[in-house]
């Protein structure tokens, strides 16, 4: 399969549009066990996002130097914890497919794997820790087992996504040790974290990509 | 909830308009970032700049503590969301003056991410030796074991005012960081929340609370506390906040403290001098003296109700930190 | 509504006790009357002394006032309720120096039959010389024909300022209360109300308002306004609010002025800056100058949502006075 | 009639009792059209009144000193509107029975004339004003026009306290001009004057210890 700069952007766009429409929720989770902004963040970021793909980016085709923007602007526009970590996550992303105008499979797979690593190393969390870090480290994990083998890349994210969801679960059951949810304790157990849960909206909106663009080839 | 704004996306920036325009004399914004302001008045004696910052929302801090006497700079984020590392890199630029730049935020994950991304920038790029000092006055965030875990809420006003003043008495950056570490490690605080606050693009509750509870140690971005209780009087409320404070840190007769009783936002004055009332009483009945004492809303959650309790022991030279004037647009002592 | 109080009957007691505990070097309560406080800090040029007082709940006005540069004293009452004339007369007699007493008041029926008993017995038993002055600021609060009928809001304090300067100007009574006079005549204020306050005996909203609506005009007693509108943007209320003011007393390019944007309670100062924003644009646009501004919780009715506008035209003299340095517990100014 | 300076504290104790049970009522109305706190004040006023009858006031017999003590006590503990109304009436009402320990009709009837007008002098309200003074003008005028009559003082005070209702119930009507309502100008229109109803409770008040005492006698 092939991602182009194009695609690449679309993939972008949906992530803007799945952020606004689950803007609410991510804040009733926030609310919970944060100070209920994850929402907003993550729709200030995009919305910022949106603004740069509409103008700095629309004759860009290096899907390289379009992740750095992303990372940089969406840091730039909000700050908070997210900025840091989904920053890290494009950057690091970036590095892995360095000029590419088009993807191939093993440059998605480099990609997801450079940014959850990011992610974790940014945030120093460990797996369990109640944090995006219990979505990425799993999805993580599937790629690096899956991703040299035979099957095609739409099979080898769909599991990976699994992953990343059961991952997300369990936060619910988890104790916050890191971030603003940390000073519950007990407390915090019963609530989805909602930074593991934007983190999941992030890629299963990528898996959503790879389906249709497989389904168009196929 | 209703709130007096324009459209809910524009309010920090507008915020920061208002608050430059009300003190042109006191502010500058940088024309490199506007989230980016630094004061105008600054002691001659200071060779170390002083930078806060942190998410908006608990005005006065942090903008309100940029002037003569505290901080040279303030980078200002979203409500309760960290700023992004450029405003804390353009307003370091600005105010060191070759001797480098104490950077003061509250511990907070996102806040530890964007200051120290800023600090390796200030470090790599522009050759500015910066160092930092994080405020982890809150005792209900973690157990004393973990202090190194805790969050900064309101005991970052008495952090802010020892480094500023330390800056001005004319120290170096290692002697700086001495004081603001030193602040920070003499300063607790614990708090207590009667009613949500919300955020302007939700107008959501941040917590749910019911008529006769309260959110007892709770955090000052609107977030429940450590654990409900039943709503009880303020001479109660007191006791509890200075209980869990002494517990931490056990004070003895003789010892002399800064005492902070702080609105979170919608608790009037007439009550966090009640509240005050007591917490004398109990320190004086122990021989603990009151040095100085402040009084009023210095770091707050919007318009959330409630108050914590700083104390902050004090040794000679935290004392003339204490007492040191300052000329900032929220705050003035004289 | 939730407080934290203890009995709502000792609230007023020890809000003082609290407050004089908090602020002993600048406070004393007085031995006769414990309703009544005066300054430790005097200038020494001052010959006639100012009062000030009224209703509590409040805060910072009125108590928060007494100290350098503002009044030398002032009588509590209990909450939105003058006090009565025997703290009037203890404070009168405590601050007299032998050139008189100026009396600074809002005009509201309860004060005004108090303050004037005061004031009668002042001269007849005391033989103190007492003029007051009334604050009548509140533009909603009667036409502009009956301006002897409106109600003193937020613009007080800068009566307060004004007569507070005048007095450490070493001006003799006549002079005090002639600027004491010229500043009332010169600001006006207007307000709107977004959500009520209670009192903590009743703990009842003091008055109905919907989700959507404003109080517009309203007095600073948790009364209802004069009109009840659509909840607007802040720039539109910030709008109203100085055309209001503009309508009553037209000012012209040239002019200068002093601007407190007042908060009432539980508005956050991110929400007042805003409104400032734009009434600083406002009076920009028709060449008005703002020579000083204060944005923040100056005069407040407990914890009530919304704010005010107040406007004071300067002439030199005023400016004087708008400069002259402040020490209070709850101002300061350099 | 003779009532005595136990009556008379009878009588001020039941005002107490009054004002307790009509508290609540009192601040509501006052919230329509006031700041709320009309109740209270009543309440701390009168609860001072009663320590003072407990203490100071307890072998006093002079009706005359009874009721100075009475309005400065009242003055004291509230200041407010009603404050120096209320004092200024007892203070002029003390005037008319000097160092009497028993009060006659004639004496009881004075006493509430200086009363009531020493109210509208202290308040400068005209009747329509929408304030108490609209309860206690039509009162005086009432007692003044019957007062040297033959009927008995039940008859003649009755009569008075049907003219000081009606009083208090025309308030509703009123735009208010003096006080803390004028400010609502039109939108006071339809409340009822909380001090104008706390003035008739005062005179009920007095009427049920005369026709008390009547019933008694006869
Ligand atoms: N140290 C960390 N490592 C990884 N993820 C973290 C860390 N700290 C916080 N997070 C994630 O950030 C999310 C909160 O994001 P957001 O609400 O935008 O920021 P803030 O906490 O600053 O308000 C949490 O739900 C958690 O998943
Ligand atoms: N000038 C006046 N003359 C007579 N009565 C007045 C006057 N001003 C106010 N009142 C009465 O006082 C009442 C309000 O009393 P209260 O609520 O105790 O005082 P405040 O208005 O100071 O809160 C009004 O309802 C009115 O009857
Ligand atoms: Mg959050
Ligand atoms: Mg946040
Ligand atoms: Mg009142
Ligand atoms: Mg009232």
């Amino acid at each position: 399969m092939e991602i182009t700069a194009r695609e690449f952007k679309t993939y972008l766009k949906n992530v803007i549009t799945m952020v606004e429409s689950e803007k609410d929720y991510l804040c009733e989770l926030d609310r919970k066990i944060g100070d209920g902004d994850h929402g907003i963040t993550m729709s200030i970021g995009f919305q910022a996002v949106r603004e740069n793909l509409d103008h700095e980016l629309a004759e860009e085709t290096d899907c390289s130097k379009i992740s750095i923007s992303v990372g940089k602007t969406f840091l730039n526009a909000v700050g908070s914890s997210v900025g840091p970590l989904y920053a890290t996550g494009f950057m690091r992303g970036a590095k892995q497919i360095k000029k590419k105008e088009v993807l191939n499979d093993q440059d998605v797979i480099a990609f997801w794997i450079a940014f959850g690593n990011g992610v974790k190393e940014r945030g120093r969390a460990e797996i369990g820790d109640k944090t995006m870090v219990d979505t990425f480290a799993p999805f993580v994990d599937a790629l690096e087992a899956n991703g040299k083998g035979a099957e095609d890349l739409s099979t080898i994210f769909r599991e990976a996504v699994t992953k990343a969801e059961e991952g997300m679960h369990s936060t619910k059951k988890l104790i916050s040790k890191k971030g603003r949810s940390s000073r519950l304790g007990d407390r915090s157990i019963g609530a989805q974290d909602p930074g593991a849960t934007s983190a999941y909206f992030l890629l299963v909106t990528f898996l959503a990509l790879i389906e249709d663009l497989t389904q168009k080839a196929g | 909830m209703k709130k007096l704004v324009n459209s809910p996306v524009d309010v920090v920036e507008e915020m920061i308009e208002g608050y430059v325009m009300a003190h042109s004399d006191y502010m500058s914004q940088l024309p490199t970032n506007k989230r980016s302001l630094v004061t105008k008045k600054t002691d001659k004696n200071r060779k170390v700049g002083v930078l806060i910052g942190g998410g908006s929302g608990h005005e006065p801090g942090f903008m309100g503590y940029v002037g003569q006497g505290m901080a040279d700079g303030v980078a200002v984020g979203n409500i309760f969301a960290s700023p992004s590392p450029d405003p804390i890199l353009e307003v370091t630029k600005s105010i060191d003056q070759g001797s480098g730049v104490a950077f003061l935020f509250g511990n907070y994950a996102g806040d530890v991410m964007n200051f120290g991304m800023a600090a390796e920038s200030a470090d790599l790029e522009e050759d500015i030796e910066v160092r930092k000092a994080l405020g982890t006055d809150d005792v209900a965030s973690a157990p004393k074991e973990e202090k190194e875990k805790r969050r900064g809420i309101a005991g970052e006003f008495f952090i802010f005012k020892a480094t500023g003043a330390a800056a001005d008495f004319g120290y170096e950056l290692n002697d700086v960081m001495r004081v603001a570490e030193k602040a920070n490690a003499q300063t607790r605080s614990m708090g207590v929340g009667l009613t949500p606050c919300s955020l302007p693009q939700t107008g959501e509750p941040s917590f749910e609370i019911g008529d006769d509870e309260m959110e007892i140690g709770l955090g000052h971005h609107g977030e429940p506390g450590i654990e409900k209780g039943k709503l009880e009087s303020a001479d109660r409320v007191a006791e509890r906040l200075v209980q869990d404070i002494l517990a931490d840190e056990p004070l003895t007769g003789g010892d002399e403290v800064a005492v902070l009783v702080n609105g979170l936002g919608s608790t009037p004055r007439m009550e966090l001098y009640i509240v005050y009332r007591r917490v004398q009483q109990l320190l004086n009945e122990l021989g603990i003296s009151i040095y100085r004492s402040y009084v009023g809303d210095y770091i707050t959650s919007l318009e959330m109700g409630g108050c914590s309790v700083t104390i902050m022991k004090l040794d000679e030279e935290l004392k003339q930190t204490v007492d040191h004037p300052v000329d900032c647009p929220m705050f003035v002592q004289r």
